[in-house]
C-alpha cells in the first residue's frame, strides 16, 4: 500500500524541479517545459487526493481534466507567443527580452 | 365726500402727475403741463372745499377734521400717521393751494411754452433763444422753449405733493416726510439748469445746509417720540398734561427743560429750512433756479414750512410759560428771528440782482415771524406768514416777469453780456410792462407795510404791537429798524427797475409777458391787498370793528388757551407808519435820479460797510474756510491717514512681520537646514541616491528575475502565515 | 518489504524525477522535450496506480501525443538556438535553485505537518468511475459550468494562438 | 409638491447647488444657455421664499419649517434648519438679490460657466448661514460663502488697478483686495470657531436653541480654570469681533472698500447686499441671545464702534474720488446704523425702545441690501461704459443718459435716507430706539450722546451722496463722453430690469413698510422679551 504522503512528496519535488526550470532556464520554450512539469505536479496531487478521499466525489478528476485543458491552452498560446517573438526579434532567449526595463 | 376722505386725497393729484409725467408723458410738453396744471387745479379745488367747510364750523378748533391709520409697528404698539385740518392747517392750506396753483400756471408762460426749439439749447442749460424767419425774410431771435419742460412740471408736481403732505399731516413725522420731499425737489429745481456749475453748487449747498437743520430736527423728533410716545400734534400740543410734564422734566443740556430742548432741536430744523441766520446762506444762491422755483421755495412752500412748523410746536416751546418774560427756548428763537430780520435786511440794501434782493427780504421777513413766535405772538406770526406768502409770491413772479421781459430785450439786441437780472440794467420798465409794474408795486408796498391798504401793513403792525404790548423793547427796536430798511430797499428796487429812464438798450426793448404769467400776478395782488382785511384788530381807530377780526378768532382756536388780542396802542402804530412811509420816501429820493453807469448812491456814505454788505457779511467765505475746508480735510485724513495709514498700516505691519518671519524660516532654516543639509546631503546625496542606484539594478526587465522575487516573497509570506497565523 | 504497488511507485517516481531533472538541465532543447515525454509517461503510470485509468489514457494521448509534440515543433521552428552550446541557464540560476529548494522545503514541511491525519487506506472503488466522471462533467448540479468555461478557454486559446502566430507579412 | 412643502427650506437651500451642477454639464461655448439657466434657476429659490413668506406664521413663537437630519453624530451636531421672522427677512433678501445679480452679470464673457456656478454656490452659502440652527452648520456655511466670493473678486474683478504696498512694492489690486477680504474674515472666524467649539464641548451639543437656553443661564462657577464671567466675556468678544469684521464695524472695515471696489459689479451687489448682513445677523442671532449680560455690559463699546462707523464711514466716503469706493464706504456708514440699533437694544433688552431699535436695525439691513445693491449696480453700469470710476472724469452726463440719471438720483436718495423711501423708515426707527434707550425714563445716558453724534454721520451721508450725483450727472458736460467712440449709451432694458424690482421695493417699503415690519416686529418681540 502506498501512503498518500508519498504522492505528495513526489509532487512537491516535481514541482520544485519545474519551478527551477521556470526560474533558471534561458530559453523561453524551456520555461514553458518547466511550467508543464509544475502542472503535472499539481495534477498528481489532485488525483491522489481524489483517490484517498471520497472517490464518489469526482472533483479531483474533473479538476485534473480542466488542468489538462488549461495546459493545452497555455502551451498553445505560449508557443505562438514564442514564435511571434522569434519572428520579430530573432531570439527566444528570455534574458534578451528585457523591454520591460524602464 | 367726507372731509376726512377728501383731505387724504388732496396731496395725491400732484404725486400722480409726477409719476405720469416721469414715466409716460415726458416726451409731450403739452400733455405734461396739462397734467401738471390739472393736478394743481384738482388739489386747489379740494383745498378750497376743505377750507370753506372748515370756516363753516363753529368752534372748529375743538372739532377738527382728522383721520389716522397704523403705519409702523413699534413693539406692542403702533406709530400712527394720518391727516388733520385744524384752523391753522385750513389757513395754510388756503394760501398754499392758491400760490401753488398760480405758480403752475405761471410756469407755462415762464418756460416759453409754444415757442420754437432753441438753436443751441441743450438739457441742463437755460434756453438761449431761437432764430425764426418771418414772412418778410427777416431773421429774429426769439425766446425758445425750455428743453426740459416736462421734467420741470414733474419736479414742480412733486414739490407740490411734498407741501400738501406737510400741510395736511397730523403728526411731526409725516410733516418731516413732506419737508424732506420738498428738500429733494428744491435740490432738483435749484439745480434744474445743472449744466451751470453755479446752479449745481447752489443745489448741493441748499440741500446740505437745510440738512444740517434736518438732522437736528430728526433728533428732536426721536426725543419727542421717546418722551411722549407719540408724534401726533393733537396728542402733544393740545394736551396740557403732556406739555406740563415735558416742561418740568429737566435735561442735562444747557439747563433746558425737555420741552425746551425738543423745541430748540426742532427749531434748528426751521433755521435750516426757513434760512434763518446762521443757516441762511443757501437761500440767495437758490436763485440759480428758474423763477417759479424761487417763488415756490420762498413764498409758498419750503421756507413757509419752517415757520409753519414753529407755529405748530408753539405750545411746546411755550409750555408752562406764564405770559411774562420769555423761556430760554423762546429767547433763543426770538433772538435768532430778530437778528435774522435785521441782518438780512442790511444785506438786501446792497444787492443788485433783482431776485437776490427778494431772497434777502424773504429771510428778513421770516425773521419777523420767528421773532414774533419767540415772543409769543402766535396769531401775528401766522398772519404774517399768510400775507407774506401772497405778496412774496407775487413779488417773485413779478421779478420773473421782469426778467422774462428783459430776456426778450437781450435777445433782441443780441448782447448776451447784459445780465437780465441786474437791476442796474433796467429802469423805466413801467411803460413797457404795465401789468407787471402795477402788480409788482402792490407787492412791494405790501412788503414795505404801506399803511391801511396792504396786507403787509396789518400783519407787520400786529407783530410790532405785540412786541410793544409785552414790553420786548429790544425786539421792537430791532424789528422797527429792519422794517425801515425793508421799505427802503423795496423802494430802491421798484425805482431802479420800473421808474426813471431805461438805462440800457435791452431795457428799452423789454416786452410785456403773456397772459399765463400776468394772470397769476393779478390774482396774487388781489390777495396781497385783500387778505390783510380779515385780521384788522378790533380796536383799530376807524377801521376796527368794521370787519370782524376773523383771522384772530379762527386761528386762535388751534390752541387750547385762545390767545387774547393785544391792547391797542398808538405808539407801535406810529412806528410802523413812520418806518414804512419814511423808508419808501427815502428809497425813492435816493434812487430816482440814478443814470446808466452810476455807482450805487449808498456806496459812498456807507464806506467800508458797503462791500461788507454786498458780500453778505462774508458768510460764504466764513463757511467755506471754517466748515467746508476742515470737513474736506477731515475726510481726507480719515481715508488717507486713518484707513490707509493707521489701520491698513497695522495690517500691513502684520503682513510684513509674517513675511519677515517667513523669510527668516526660509533663508535660515528651510533652505540651509532642511533643503541642503537634510534634503540634499543626508537625503539625496548620502542615502537615497546610492540606495536608488543599488536598487535600480534589480530592475532588470527580465521576467525571471521578477519571478524569483515573487516566488521568494510568496514562500516567505506563506511560511510566515503558516508559522504564526495557524 | 515493499509490495508490488510500492515497487511500481518507486519505479515510476524514479522515472519521473530523473527525467524531470534532465528536462531542466540538458542543453539541447530537443532532448529536453523528449525527456519531458518521459516524465509525462511516468505521471501516467502514477495515474494507473491511483486507479484513474481514463486520466492515464488522456495523459498519454493529450500530453504526450499533442503537447509534447507541439514543443518539438516549436523548438524546430526556432532553430537558431537549437544547436547552441552556450549554457542553457541564466545568470541567476543559483538563486533560482535556492528559491526552488526553499519552496520544496516549505511544501514538504506543510505536507509533513498535516498529511498524516489523512493517512489511510484508500477505499475500494465502486461503480464505473469513467461514467461517474462523465456525469460529473455534464451534470448541471456538479461541474458543467467549469467544463463549459474550460471549453471557452480552449476556444479563446485557439483563436489567440492563431492570431499570434499568424504571419502578418 | 408634497416633498417641497415638507422640505421647503432644504429645497431653497440646495437648489442653487443642484443648478450649479446642471450648469457644469452645459457646453462652455454656449454662454447664453449658461446665463439663462443660472438666472432661471436662481428664480426658483426666490419663488419658494415668497411662498415661504406667505406660509409663514409671524405670531408663532420659535422656528418654523424646521428640518433636522443626522449629520455628525459623534459630536451631536445635526443638520438643523429653520426660519423665524428675522431669518425669513434675510432669506427673502438673499433670494431676491441673487437673480438680480445674475441678471446684472449677463455681460460677463469670461469663464461664464465658472462664474455662474460660483454665484450659485455663494447663494447656498449665504442662505445656509441664515437658515442654520446648529452652530457647526452655521460655521460651515459661514466659511463656504467666503470661497466663491474670493474667486469672484480674484478672477472677475476689475483687471486694471494696482495697489502700492510698502516700499514701492506693487500688487494687482484685485489680488490684494481678495486676499485682504479672505484673511480678514478668516482671522475673525478663528475666534468664532474656538468659541463655538468651547460651547460644543461644554454642553455636548451645537443646537442653537439648547445652547441659547443653557449658555445664557450659565453664570456661576469656574470654567477652564477661570471665572465663568471671564470666559464668557472672552467668548463674547470672539463672537463680536468675528461678526464685527463682517458687518464691518470700524476699525475692522478696511477690507470693505478694497473688496467692493475691485469686485465685479454683481459681486459688489451681493457683497454689500447680503454678505455684510451675515455679520449683523450673527449679532442678532447669536450674540444677543447668548450673551444678554455681556451685551448689556459692553453695549457702550458697541455703540461707540457703531458711532465711529457711522461718522468715519460718512467722512471717508466724502473723501473719495473713486465712485465705487464712495459707495463702498457708504456701506460702512449705513451698517453702522444697524449696529447702533443692536447696541441700543443690547443696553435695554426687552423694553419697547429696544424693540423699536431692533426693528429699525433689521429693516435697515434689508433696506441697505436694496439700496447698496442698486448703487453698486449703477456704478457698474457707468463703469462698464466708460471704464473709469474716477468722479473727476465724469461730469454733466445727465443730458446723455436721462433715464440712468433719474434712476441714479432715485437710488441715491434712498441711500441718503430721504423720507418716503425705505432708508428713512429704518434710520428713523434706529435713531428713535437708540435715543429712547438713551433717555430711558427721564434718565440720560451715553446712548443719547452716541445717537446725537451719529447724526453728524447722517448729515454727511447727504454730503457724499450729493457729491456723487453732482460729479457724475451735474455740471458742464464733459465732451469726451458726448461724441465718437466714447459716446455714452443709455442704460439698456436688461439693466433697467435689474433696477426695477429694487426701485419698486424701495418705494413700497418707504411708503408702506408695515408688511415687512410686522413680521420683523413680531419676531423681535418673540426673540427678545
Amino acid at each position: 500500500m502506498i501512503p498518500l504522503s508519498w504522492y505528495l512528496y513526489l509532487s512537491a519535488v516535481l514541482f520544485a524541479i519545474g519551478l527551477y526550470g521556470v526560474l533558471a532556464r534561458k530559453n523561453a520554450i524551456a520555461i514553458l517545459l518547466g511550467i508543464e512539469l509544475m502542472l503535472n505536479a499539481a495534477n498528481i496531487n489532485l488525483v491522489a487526493f481524489w483517490r484517498y478521499g471520497d472517490p464518489a466525489l469526482m472533483a479531483g478528476q474533473v479538476f485534473a481534466i480542466i488542468v489538462f485543458a488549461v495546459a493545452a491552452a497555455e502551451v498553445a498560446v505560449g508557443l505562438s507567443l514564442v514564435i511571434s517573438i522569434y519572428r520579430s526579434r530573432k531570439t527566444v532567449v528570455a534574458d534578451e527580452l528585457d523591454l520591460m526595463k524602464w | 365726500m367726507a372731509p376726512e376722505t377728501l383731505i387724504w386725497l388732496i396731496p395725491l393729484p400732484p404725486l400722480l402727475a409726477f409719476f405720469l409725467i416721469v414715466l409716460f408723458t415726458n416726451k409731450s410738453k403739452a400733455l405734461s403741463h396739462t397734467i401738471g396744471v390739472g393736478a394743481a387745479a384738482l388739489s386747489w379745488l379740494g383745498s378750497m372745499v376743505i377750507f370753506f367747510q372748515a370756516i363753516g364750523v363753529d368752534h372748529f378748533g375743538e372739532k377738527i377734521f382728522k383721520s389716522s391709520i397704523n403705519w409702523l409697528p413699534t413693539g406692542t404698539d403702533f406709530l400712527k400717521i394720518g391727516v388733520q385740518i385744524d384752523p391753522l392747517g385750513a389757513v395754510t392750506l388756503f394760501f398754499v393751494a392758491w400760490t401753488i396753483f398760480m405758480i403752475f400756471l405761471y410756469s407755462v408762460g415762464y418756460q416759453n411754452f409754444g415757442q420754437p426749439k432753441g438753436d443751441h439749447d441743450r438739457p441742463g442749460l437755460p434756453p438761449h433763444g431761437a432764430t425764426v424767419t418771418d414772412e418778410h425774410g427777416h431773421k429774429h431771435t426769439v425766446l425758445s422753449v425750455e428743453p426740459m419742460y416736462s421734467r420741470f412740471f414733474a419736479f414742480l408736481a412733486l414739490f407740490a405733493f411734498g407741501m400738501y403732505v406737510l400741510v395736511v399731516s397730523d403728526n411731526l413725522l409725516t410733516l418731516f416726510v413732506g419737508w424732506e420731499i420738498m428738500g429733494l425737489c428744491s435740490y432738483l429745481l435749484i439745480g434744474f439748469w445743472y449744466g451751470k456749475p453755479s446752479a449745481r453748487n447752489a443745489a448741493v449747498k441748499a440741500f446740505m445746509t437745510t440738512r444740517v437743520g434736518d438732522v437736528f430736527m430728526l433728533l428732536g423728533l426721536a426725543l419727542l417720540y421717546s418722551a411722549t410716545g407719540t408724534l401726533n400734534y393733537r396728542a402733544i400740543f393740545y394736551n396740557e398734561e403732556v406739555l406740563h410734564s415735558l416742561a418740568t422734566t429737566m435735561t442735562p443740556v444747557l439747563g433746558l427743560s425737555a420741552a425746551g430742548l425738543i423745541g430748540l432741536l426742532l427749531f434748528i430744523g426751521t433755521i435750516g429750512k426757513s434760512a434763518q441766520w446762521p443757516l441762511h446762506v443757501w437761500l440767495p444762491d437758490a436763485m440759480e433756479g428758474p423763477t417759479p422755483v424761487s417763488a415756490m421755495i420762498h413764498a409758498a412752500t419750503m421756507v413757509s414750512a419752517g415757520v409753519y412748523m414753529v407755529i405748530r410746536i408753539f405750545p411746546l416751546v411755550t409750555a408752562d410759560w406764564t405770559g411774562h418774560g420769555l423761556t430760554t427756548a423762546m429767547s433763543v428763537i426770538a433772538f435768532i428771528g430778530a437778528f435774522t430780520a435785521i441782518f438780512a435786511a442790511t444785506i438786501a440794501l446792497a444787492q443788485n440782482d433783482i431776485k437776490r434782493v427778494l431772497a434777502y427780504s424773504t429771510i428778513s421777513q421770516l425773521g419777523f415771524m420767528i421773532a414774533a413766535l419767540g415772543m409769543g405772538a402766535y396769531i401775528a406770526a401766522a398772519f404774517h406768514l399768510v400775507t407774506h406768502a401772497f405778496f412774496k409770491a407775487l413779488l417773485f413772479l413779478g421779478s420773473g416777469s421782469v426778467i422774462h421781459g428783459m430776456e426778450h430785450g437781450v435777445l433782441h439786441t443780441g448782447n448776451h453780456k447784459v445780465d437780465p437780472q441786474d437791476m442796474w440794467n433796467m429802469g423805466g420798465l413801467k411803460n413797457k410792462m404795465p401789468i407787471t409794474f402795477w402788480t409788482f408795486l402792490i407787492g412791494g408796498l405790501a412788503l414795505s407795510g404801506f399803511p391801511l391798504v396792504t396786507a403787509g401793513f396789518w400783519s407787520k403792525d400786529e407783530i410790532l404791537a405785540d412786541a410793544f404790548a409785552h414790553e420786548h423793547w429790544t425786539i421792537l427796536a430791532t424789528l422797527s429798524i429792519a422794517a425801515l430798511m425793508t421799505a427802503f430797499y423795496t423802494m430802491r428796487q421798484i425805482t431802479l427797475t420800473f421808474l426813471g429812464q431805461p438805462r440800457t438798450k435791452e431795457a428799452e426793448h423789454a416786452h410785456e409777458t403773456p397772459w399765463t404769467m400776468t394772470t397769476p400776478l393779478v390774482v396774487l395782488s388781489v390777495f396781497a391787498v385783500g387778505f390783510g382785511w380779515v385780521g384788522i384788530p378790533e380796536h383799530f381807530p376807524g377801521l376796527g370793528g368794521l370787519i370782524p377780526n376773523w383771522f384772530h378768532d379762527f386761528v386762535g382756536g388751534t390752541l387750547i388757551k385762545h390767545p387774547k388780542p393785544v391792547e391797542f396802542s398808538w405808539i407801535p402804530l406810529t412806528i410802523s407808519l413812520v418806518v414804512a412811509l419814511g423808508g419808501l420816501t427815502l428809497g425813492w429820493l435816493v434812487y430816482k435820479d440814478v443814470k446808466a453807469g452810476d455807482a450805487d448812491p449808498l456806496e459812498k456814505p456807507l464806506g467800508f460797510l458797503y462791500p461788507f454788505l454786498k458780500n453778505k457779511w462774508y458768510f460764504d467765505e466764513f463757511y467755506s474756510y471754517f466748515v467746508i475746508k476742515p470737513m474736506t480735510w477731515i475726510s481726507e485724513v480719515f481715508t488717507k491717514g486713518m484707513d490707509q495709514g493707521v489701520i491698513d498700516g497695522i495690517l500691513h505691519f502684520f503682513a510684513r512681520a509674517a513675511l519677515f518671519i517667513g523669510h527668516v524660516f526660509r533663508n535660515y532654516f528651510d533652505k540651509p537646514v532642511i533643503n541642503e543639509l537634510i534634503g540634499d546631503k543626508l537625503g539625496a546625496y548620502w542615502t537615497f541616491q546610492p540606495a536608488g542606484r543599488a536598487l535600480s539594478k534589480t530592475q532588470t526587465g527580465r521576467i525571471q528575475t521578477y519571478l524569483i522575487g515573487a516566488v521568494a516573497v510568496f514562500v516567505a509570506i506563506g511560511a510566515a502565515l503558516y508559522l504564526f497565523a495557524f | 518489504m515493499p509490495d508490488a504497488t510500492q515497487v511500481m511507485f518507486f519505479l515510476s517516481a524514479a522515472l519521473i524525477l530523473v527525467s524531470a531533472v534532465l528536462v531542466v538541465t540538458v542543453r539541447n532543447l530537443i532532448h529536453a522535450a523528449l525527456w519531458l515525454i518521459a516524465t509525462l509517461f511516468g505521471v501516467a503510470m502514477l495515474y494507473v496506480l491511483l486507479e484513474a485509468g481514463f486520466l492515464a489514457v488522456v495523459q498519454v494521448v493529450v500530453y504526450i501525443g499533442a503537447i509534447a509534440i507541439m514543443f518539438i515543433f516549436a523548438v524546430m521552428l526556432t532553430r537558431r538556438d537549437l544547436l547552441s552550446q552556450s549554457p542553457q541557464t541564466n545568470a541567476n540560476w543559483p538563486v533560482a535553485l535556492g528559491v526552488s529548494a526553499l519552496a520544496l522545503v516549505g511544501i514538504a514541511y506543510i505536507v509533513r505537518g498535516f498529511v498524516f491525519s489523512l493517512e489511510r487506506t484508500p477505499a475500494p472503488l465502486t461503480g464505473d468511475t469513467l461514467q461517474m466522471l462523465g456525469e460529473a462533467l455534464t451534470s448541471p448540479s456538479l461541474f458543467v459550468l467549469p467544463f463549459e468555461v474550460a471549453s471557452v478557454l480552449l476556444l479563446a486559446a485557439l483563436i489567440g494562438s492563431v492570431y499570434l502566430a499568424w504571419n502578418k507579412k | 409638491m408634497d416633498f417641497i412643502s415638507t422640505h421647503l427650506l432644504t429645497t431653497i437651500l440646495f437648489f442653487p447647488v443642484a443648478a450649479a451642477l446642471v450648469i457644469w454639464f452645459l457646453p462652455a461655448d454656449q454662454p447664453k444657455a449658461v446665463r439663462w439657466t443660472a438666472f432661471l434657476a436662481s428664480l426658483v429659490p426666490f419663488g419658494l421664499s415668497v411662498w415661504l413668506w406667505t406660509q409663514f406664521n409671524a405670531s408663532q413663537a420659535g422656528f418654523q419649517f424646521q428640518e433636522q437630519y443626522t449629520w455628525f453624530e459623534a459630536i451631536n451636531s445635526t443638520f438643523h434648519v429653520g426660519v423665524d421672522g428675522l431669518s425669513l427677512t434675510m432669506v427673502l433678501l438673499t433670494t431676491l438679490l441673487t437673480p438680480l445679480a445674475i441678471l446684472a452679470s449677463f455681460n460677463i464673457t469670461e469663464k461664464v460657466k465658472a462664474y455662474m456656478m460660483l454665484f450659485l454656490f455663494l447663494e447656498t452659502g449665504m442662505l445656509g448661514v441664515f437658515l442654520a440652527l446648529d452652530l457647526l452648520i452655521f460655521f460651515v456655511f459661514w466659511e463656504i460663502g467666503l470661497v466663491p466670493m474670493y474667486f469672484l473678486i480674484n478672477q472677475w474683478g476689475s483687471p486694471k488697478g494696482e495697489r502700492e504696498l510698502w516700499g514701492g512694492m506693487k500688487v494687482s489690486a484685485r489680488n490684494y483686495a481678495s486676499l485682504k477680504f479672505m484673511v480678514y474674515t478668516m482671522a475673525g472666524s478663528l475666534g468664532l470657531l474656538l468659541a463655538i467649539q468651547m460651547l460644543g464641548v461644554l454642553f455636548q451639543t451645537y443646537d442653537l436653541m439648547t445652547l441659547t437656553e443653557k449658555w445664557s443661564g450659565f453664570n456661576e462657577g469656574t470654567l477652564l480654570g477661570m471665572n465663568v464671567s471671564t470666559v464668557k466675556a472672552i467668548s463674547f468678544w470672539a463672537f463680536t469681533i468675528a461678526f464685527a469684521l463682517k458687518v464691518p464695524v470700524w476699525p475692522f472695515h478696511t477690507w470693505l472698500p478694497d473688496a467692493h471696489t475691485e469686485a465685479p459689479t454683481a459681486g459688489s451687489m451681493i457683497l454689500a447686499g447680503v454678505l455684510l448682513k451675515l455679520g449683523a445677523y450673527g449679532f442678532l442671532r447669536l450674540v444677543l441671545p447668548f450673551y444678554p449680560v455681556e451685551s448689556q455690559y459692553y453695549a457702550g463699546w458697541l455703540a461707540f464702534l457703531a458711532t465711529m462707523a457711522i461718522v468715519f464711514g460718512a467722512f471717508a466716503s466724502f473723501g473719495q474720488t473713486d465712485f465705487k469706493r464712495l459707495v463702498a464706504y457708504s456701506s460702512v456708514n449705513h451698517m453702522g446704523f444697524v449696529l447702533l440699533g443692536i447696541a441700543a437694544a443690547a443696553k435695554a433688552i426687552g423694553t419697547q425702545d429696544a424693540t423699536i431699535a431692533l426693528n429699525g436695525a433689521v429693516l435697515q439691513m434689508f433696506n441697505h441690501g436694496l439700496s447698496a445693491a442698486g448703487m453698486f449696480f449703477l456704478v457698474g453700469v457707468i463703469y462698464e461704459r466708460t471704464h473709469t470710476r474716477n468722479l473727476n472724469e465724469f461730469g454733466g452726463l445727465f443730458p446723455l443718459v436721462p433715464v440712468y440719471g433719474g434712476i441714479l438720483i432715485f437710488t441715491s436718495m434712498a441711500s441718503l435716507g430721504l423720507p418716503g423711501l425705505n432708508g428713512f423708515v429704518s434710520e428713523f426707527l434706529v435713531v428713535r430706539g437708540a435715543f429712547g434707550v438713551g433717555y430711558a425714563g427721564g434718565e440720560w445716558n451715553y446712548m443719547a450722546v452716541y445717537t446725537a453724534i451719529a447724526m453728524l454721520g447722517l448729515l454727511f451721508t447727504g454730503a457724499y451722496i450729493l457729491k456723487g450725483v453732482r460729479k457724475v450727472l451735474h455740471g458742464p458736460l464733459n465732451e469726451h463722453w458726448a461724441h465718437g467712440e466714447h459716446k455714452l449709451t443709455e442704460i439698456n432694458t436688461r439693466e433697467i430690469l435689474v433696477m426695477a424690482p429694487l426701485m419698486i421695493l424701495i418705494l413700497i417699503l418707504g411708503i408702506w413698510p408695515m408688511w415687512m415690519l410686522d413680521v420683523i416686529n413680531k419676531a423681535m418681540l418673540l426673540l427678545f422679551s
